[in-house]
């Protein structure tokens, strides 16, 4: 009787001294992105500017808005390949809101509320039709709003927005882009949600085991919702810079997003089966892969060829991992 | 025994139960071909048909291998660029070398979609890296090599052979050869997946991929024999798309790979892996085929095709999750408490 | 020596860093049913992976029928006629019933080897038969019951002309006449002659079907000895390794007032007309069949399922269940049967499983309050006493029983009047069962009203004031603990017909 | 950490590796060589490959240095990102062939604030983003072409159809609705029937089922007018798969290399296009004259474009100025043999 009555005492600090895999995983990253800029300054001498890391990320940071809530959506174990067509639906929306005499703002706020629309249908198909894979629904809602966006414009294109609305792509405060300050701010709140708040705990209890969490109290079909409906107002922010940058609106505008961006949240080293991962490393894979486009495009390297290497890319970088995560397990 | 024998009925009425989920597509397409037809006496013509059979036999050979990586629980978003790469391959080769036999064009496709598949059979099961990923990757490897062996142009129909551009033109007992292509890959992969020990272990590793190793089945070599025929059929299929254009482009087939798998989800084929038949599977390719043929028929203005599709797929796949429901309920009803 | 069919002289099987099996012996005869013992973690699984040739072991020899033998992978010893029944189901779920059984060994005729179906479905039949199943061979396997999977991979084994079958915790999810009807078929195989190396962490099982154990601990082999010449005592001795005195610590307590009431519960296809109440410091026992709906009926209070008919009164007010959430914000907590999918995730933290559930009450407006959650974390570990160095440690590197206190220990944060506990010490060795019963009569102690459902006679009978039978999705009988015996609970509990 | 040095090492290989592809057009830095950028619509099309030759003849021609874009697929946002990479580059001029009229104009009008001279070619950007356009034919001089083409083959009556490329393709859409106003003010097509615009997206597969359904609804038709490479090819190959060559004829604006096999089997007895090197050679020739500050693209300015002779900026449809190549050139099967491996 006496042996059972002993106690465990459980210890509350951390052992520092184990630096957890996926610091690392990021380190590697940002070396890389070293790597890279390192590369390209020496092929290209127009690379190495201040300029170049002033207007290069207006080039490729639209899609970093969408980058953000897809880590969540990977982290649930789930996928939104829809996210291109809510660019080009929210779009249309706003262009033809500011068409009908609506003034500038009105516009913006009919995309965001378009954007947060079909992201609630994501997330509402997705829960109410659990037994459906997301892949499956968000490709036939991507299907979807692509058409519908092509329905409400034809073959038309809008634009003559005002000068303060194309700034928003266009223009820096202080020498630093609108676009990345935004970002900045942006991402900060994501990042602090996913890892500050109970809500995105949850994401990752949810990511790792569903029902779990299902039994643990989580409202888990709440926060799937939560996470699409996020996923569509930020393909909206994508849709507003997307359109200020080219200050035209078209159907056919946003296409192949959705792949560009998973796959710069796998290479920030997001499994896609659910729960492992962080946001700072997608954060710093919209950096590599957006260096590594304008520094090979500076070069002159053609087009086609960049897309292979970031394929590569793609692939090694998550066999890399792979490799680590089964070492680890024995 | 007479127990027993209850069981054995109770069971037989379960199957009939089962197939309802063809009987549902099939009653779907039924109603949507009278629809057509009643909008376009042309569609239920000798010719219309014949076309509709001869448009869709390469997405019919494309979604049995498709449907042979989705058993395995995979994906496979590289088949356009697969398809790309082979058609460029093997076009340039005929223009090259326009005297040799024209089999060596195909075997050159075949070889190629071999390897392509080979490789992505590895990265998924040896490197166990998801195969959205790792086709996502691959997708532009081989889009990229297309333009590579293409360079930059296209190949055009004056430099193809005659007996090139005749594998799909051609016909035997009065059948065009590509519809006899998608037939036989059909009853070939019907008899493989029925028959077939690897054909059934592509099935088990679907179904149960921890149990395998215990089962005593190859794992690796079973995932890698799903992704290397699903390449093969991929090579094959796009030497008999450029035969059929008669043109090579560097962005042939760019998004076909969602078509393949469409055609495979409308065919019932699980994306979770282990379920699938080559039976549901060709209700769910004609299914598509008849869209795609009966859309311009229907003078339906070009900006709606998009969201009838969608709207089609998404109604079609809610139905056959509906069925699948209702039959759970009504079984539960039956049972006795 | 020739007498034996199988023995294992000194083996050893390392993995980096651990000895998974230290210098294992072990002897086996023909027609003989011979249990296997141990806690969780004794080796046991690696035994069977050596046994089937998925391991190789580093050290030792295994001699069949005398010779000696080495299998380099699982169709080695298949052909040598061994064959194992996995504890978590190996089978394919999508694939019909013969193809289970012949996967990997099919018949094939013609000249390109095609699967001979009609050949194997009549064989499979026969099979089924044999061992007196009565449901057809072409039915696909993941409509079966659980129990009926057993079968199948036990007519999989035969189908293999197995002499020698290891059957891993067979009975852990069957109810007691399924487990009864599995005993038989074991029985009729010893009469064939074949070998079995049952294990169990079921002292039933032992008692009812070996006749010699042989007990593994910690890695090592400890010894064999005849069933019937080894006590209880001894044999749980032999297995923890120290003295367990009372393993059910039930104490007289005062009831209290009624917490939870159900009545005329129903949901179509599962139970009907349930009625039944639970009182403040009372454990109530739901036992019955696996599958006769109990844990439907604890599902649904809890809010995982809707119910069709009837209603739940809690502290005497209607309740409507809506979800798991808000059955937890009115105070009823339910550890879940199968903790890998219902209780734990166990690639967390051990805080932040214990947390998951109440972390909302540990933050700062938006944000988690760390050292707040540190606390309730380690409180909570430690009131469950929950072995480990830090609260910082992986679940996954727990032992079952301790993953098992994570998971009460995540329920008992919540504010709660009602605690299900549903098969709480399944696949739990002997040395954390007996921390469960203490911890559940604690928590009777403290006025919690208990739901303790379970398949597992001593501890119902052992741990609960009342018994509530279940059959075929009713109650059959209310029965008092004090006033009951195990062969009254099992009279109701079976069917009829 | 072995593996992450070999993972850095895979990055660097693969890094090393484009230097070679990279390192061939490098010279967009050099100072005092002028250079000059073309973007075109999207890579590995033979009409965009063919424009980019003639552009860097002209400008290697003149002594600067060229460097060439397309992105990998046809959309707007890559080219923006191409422009600004050229602006970066340093170049003192910017041909852009565009994929949506109005998407480059904060990008073009950037690269304009840094002193860039900008053209378009082939698909025009707005008036608003260019200094002028490179037109490759008047483009009601194309719709009168195209109708009288399909007159001609429709022997004076009887139903047609057009096949285009997407329906949002602003090139094809012009050119279509010029084809219709010719129809229209003429009394000569009063029996020439459009009976549908169909649309193959430029997908060789849509544009055949387009292609069937057009035959399969209308039985009478005679012509199908395709003013894209892609659904001519396709259109022809459907006509002549069927062997109906001698009741339906297919004609438009295509590549010679695309069709030279249906010129010569006569299911396209001719059809039209402009010479693709000369555009681009006129491209190179414009822009260099514009940085050199001998023209600025106002109307009526002339320039001698070397091998083309001299060339006068006139007014354009869409109100900005444009530089005219020429007619648009007939293939036939006398002249298809000559053209048919050139482009």
């Amino acid at each position: 009787m006496e042996e059972l009555k002993w106690k465990y005492e459980l210890s509350t600090k951390k052992d520092k001294s184990i630096k957890s895999f996926f610091m690392q995983w990021e380190w590697l990253l940002v070396v890389i992105l070293i790597l890279i800029i390192t590369f390209n300054s020496s092929i290209s001498g127009n690379f190495f500017t201040v300029n170049t890391f002033l207007t290069a990320p207006m080039s490729f940071m639209d899609k970093a808005f969408m980058v953000l809530p897809m880590t969540f959506i990977l982290l649930l174990g789930m996928i939104d390949i829809s996210v291109g067509s809510i660019v080009a639906l929210s779009a249309v929306m706003m262009g033809l809101a500011f068409q009908s005499g609506a003034p500038m703002w009105l516009a913006i706020v009919t995309s965001l509320f378009t954007g947060v629309i079909c992201g609630f249908l994501n997330g509402l198909l997705n829960t109410k039709f659990s037994e459906l894979p997301p892949m499956i629904l968000t490709f036939a809602t991507q299907t979807i709003f692509r058409g519908f966006s092509y329905v409400l414009l034809e073959n038309n294109s809008i634009s003559g927005f005002p000068t303060w609305y194309t700034n928003l792509g266009w223009g820096s405060v202080a020498g630093i882009p609108i676009i990345m300050l935004v970002f900045i701010v942006v991402a900060i709140l994501f990042t602090a949600v996913l890892h500050k708040t109970v809500f995105g705990r949850e994401i990752y209890a949810i990511g790792f085991n569903k029902r779990t969490s299902i039994i643990s109290g989580v409202k888990v079909n709440r926060n799937i919702i939560i996470v699409f409906t996020l996923m569509g107002l930020m393909a909206a922010v994508t849709s507003l810079f997307l359109t200020s940058r080219m200050s035209s609106v078209r159907a056919d505008i946003g296409m192949g997003y959705e792949l560009e961006v998973i796959a710069m949240v796998v290479l920030g080293g997001v499994n896609t089966s659910g729960g492992i991962g962080r946001i700072l490393g997608p954060i710093i894979s919209v950096f590599i892969i957006g260096f590594l486009r304008y520094g090979l495009g500076i070069a002159n390297v053609s087009s086609q060829t960049i897309t292979l290497i970031i394929g590569v890319l793609l692939i090694v970088s998550v066999l890399v991992t792979r490799i680590k995560i089964k070492n680890k397990k024995i | 025994m007479s127990e027993n024998i209850l069981k054995k009925n109770r069971y037989k009425n379960l199957t009939k139960n089962m197939n309802v989920k063809e009987i549902g597509l099939l009653v779907f397409m039924i109603i949507a071909m009278i629809y057509i037809q009643m909008k376009n006496p042309q569609f239920l013509t000798g010719t219309n048909i014949t076309d509709l059979l001869k448009n869709t036999s390469l997405l019919g050979m494309l979604s049995v291998g498709m449907m042979l990586v989705m058993l395995t629980g995979g994906i496979d978003l590289s088949i356009g660029a697969v398809l790309a790469l082979s058609g460029m391959s093997a076009a340039r080769f005929v223009s090259i070398y326009p005297d040799l036999p024209v089999v060596f064009s195909l075997l050159l496709g075949m070889m190629i979609g071999i390897v392509t598949g080979l490789i992505l059979g590895l990265l998924v099961s040896k490197g166990r890296i998801n195969p959205t990923i790792a086709s996502l990757g691959m997708m532009n490897v081989h889009r990229g090599l297309t333009y590579v062996v293409g360079n930059n142009a296209w190949i055009s129909a004056h430099q193809m052979t005659p007996a090139f551009k005749s594998l799909s033109t051609g016909s035997l007992f009065g059948l065009n050869n590509l519809i006899l292509f998608s037939i036989t890959t059909f009853a070939i992969f019907y008899y493989f997946l029925q028959y077939a020990k690897t054909g059934r272990n592509i099935y088990a590793v679907g179904s149960n991929y921890e149990a395998t190793s215990i089962t005593g089945i190859a794992t690796n070599r079973t995932i890698v024999t799903a992704y290397v025929l699903n390449g093969l059929i991929a090579g094959l299929a796009g030497v008999l798309w450029v035969s059929k254009y008669a043109s090579a482009q560097g962005d042939t087939g760019v998004g076909y790979e969602m078509s393949v798998i469409a055609a495979c989800v409308l065919g019932g084929v699980s994306v979770r892996g282990g379920v699938g038949k080559i039976s549901s599977l060709i209700l769910g390719v004609l299914m598509l085929g008849i869209l795609n043929n009966a859309l311009p028929l229907l003078n339906i203005s070009t900006f709606w095709e998009d969201f009838i599709t969608g709207f089609i797929i998404l109604v079609a796949i809610l139905l056959n999750l509906y069925i699948q429901k209702r039959q759970k309920k009504d079984a539960l009803k039956r049972r006795a408490i | 020596m020739e007498d034996y069919v199988l023995q294992l002289e000194g083996v050893s099987k390392i993995f980096p860093g651990v000895k998974a099996l230290d210098n294992v012996n072990f002897k086996l005869k023909a027609g003989e049913i011979h249990a296997l013992m141990g806690e969780n973690g004794a080796g046991k699984s690696t035994f069977i992976k050596v046994m089937t040739g998925v391991h190789q072991p580093e050290e030792g020899k295994i001699y069949l029928d005398g010779k000696e033998v080495s299998f380099k992978n699982t169709n080695d010893s298949k052909k040598a006629g061994i064959a194992a029944i996995y504890q978590h189901s190996t089978s394919y779920p999508d694939l019909s019933v013969t193809e289970n059984i012949f996967l990997g060994h099919e018949y094939t005729a013609g000249k390109i080897n095609y699967l001979n179906w009609k050949k194997m479905n009549s064989e499979a039949n026969q099979l089924l038969e044999k061992i007196g199943a009565n449901f057809d061979a072409r039915r696909i396997m993941g409509e079966l019951s659980v129990a009926q999977q057993q079968i199948v991979e036990i007519a999989k084994a035969l189908s293999q002309n197995a002499r020698i079958i290891i059957m891993d915790e067979p009975t852990a999810s069957l109810t007691i006449n399924e487990s009864e009807e599995l005993y038989k078929i074991a029985e009729d195989l010893r009469d064939q002659g074949k070998s079995i190396i049952f294990i169990s962490h079921r002292f039933e099982d032992m008692y009812r079907l070996a006749s010699k154990v042989s007990v593994l601990r910690d890695s090592k082999y400890i010894g064999t000895w005849d069933v019937d010449k080894i006590s209880n005592h001894d044999l749980i001795v032999a297995m923890v390794g120290r003295e367990i005195n009372t393993l059910f610590p039930k104490k007289e307590l005062v009831i209290g007032d009624t917490v939870l009431k159900v009545n005329n519960l129903s949901r179509t296809g599962y139970f009907k007309n349930i009625n039944f109440e639970v009182k403040a410091g009372e454990i109530v026992a739901l036992t019955g069949l696996v599958g006769a709906g109990r844990t439907e009926i604890v599902e649904t209070i809890y809010g995982l399922e809707k119910h069709d008919e009837g209603s739940i009164e809690l502290m005497g007010e209607t309740f409507i269940p809506k979800s798991p959430s808000h059955a937890l914000e009115n105070g009823i907590g339910l550890l879940s049967e199968n903790r890998h999918e219902g209780g734990l995730i166990t690639e967390l933290e051990i805080y932040k499983s214990i947390t998951l559930t109440n972390l909302r009450k540990m933050t700062n407006r938006f944000w988690i309050n760390s050292q707040e959650e540190f606390e309730v974390a380690k409180t909570f570990g430690e009131r469950v006493n929950v072995k480990a160095n830090s609260i910082f440690d992986k679940v996954s590197n727990l032992s079952g029983g301790n993953q098992q206190k994570v998971v009460l220990a995540k329920i008992l944060t919540s504010f709660l009047r009602v605690i299900i506990l549903d098969e709480p010490t399944k696949g739990v060795d002997v040395g954390a069962k007996a921390a469960m019963y203490e911890i559940m009569g604690e928590l009777a102690e403290k006025g919690y009203g208990v739901i303790l459902v379970s398949s597992e006679m001593p501890e119902v009978l052992g741990m609960s004031d009342r018994i509530i039978v279940i059959k075929e999705g009713k109650v059959s009988a209310e029965l008092n603990t004090k006033n009951t015996s195990q062969e009254e609970i099992l009279q109701y509990a079976m069917s009829e017909s | 950490m072995k593996k992450t040095l070999y993972f850095l090492a895979a990055t660097a290989v693969l890094l090393a590796g484009c230097t070679n592809s990279g390192s061939e057009g490098e010279t967009g830095s050099t100072d005092d060589v002028k250079s000059f950028g073309f973007v075109y619509k999207n890579t590995g099309n033979p009409f965009g490959e063919k424009l980019m030759e003639g552009f860097i003849n002209s400008i290697e021609e003149q002594g600067y240095t060229a460097i060439t874009k397309a992105p990998d697929s046809p959309t707007a946002e890559q080219q923006i990102n191409m422009i600004q990479e050229l602006v970066a580059q340093g170049v003192d001029g910017i041909a852009i062939s565009a994929n949506d009229p109005d998407a480059l104009q904060p990008a073009l009008n950037a690269a304009r604030d840094q002193g860039i001279q900008i053209i378009s070619i082939d698909s025009a950007v707005n008036t608003e983003s260019r200094n002028t356009h490179i037109q490759q034919a008047d483009p009601v001089g194309i719709g009168r072409v195209l109708a009288e083409s399909a007159l001609d083959m429709a022997d004076g009556a009887g139903e047609i159809a057009i096949l285009s490329a997407t329906s949002t393709a602003t090139n094809q859409n012009t050119w279509i609705e010029e084809m219709q106003n010719v129809m229209d003010s003429d009394e000569k097509y009063a029996d020439l029937k459009i009976v549908k615009i169909a649309y193959g997206d430029d997908l060789r597969d849509k544009s055949t089922s387009e292609t069937e359904a057009l035959l399969q609804s209308y039985p009478d038709l005679k012509v199908i007018v395709a003013p894209s490479t892609v659904a001519l090819a396709a259109a022809a190959k459907v006509v002549t798969d069927k062997g109906i060559g001698d009741n339906v004829k297919v004609t438009g604006l295509g590549l010679p290399s695309e069709m030279a096999e249906y010129i010569e089997s006569d299911v396209t007895p001719y059809m039209y296009l402009w010479n693709p090197i000369d555009m681009g050679y006129l491209a190179g020739y414009t822009l260099a004259e514009m940085a050199d500050g001998n023209i600025s693209g106002e109307l009526g300015d002339t320039f001698d474009a070397g091998d083309l002779g001299t060339k006068e900026v006139t007014e354009a449809m869409d109100g900005g100025t444009e530089v005219l190549l020429g007619e648009p050139f007939k293939f036939d099967a006398e002249n298809i043999d000559q053209w048919k491996d050139i482009f």
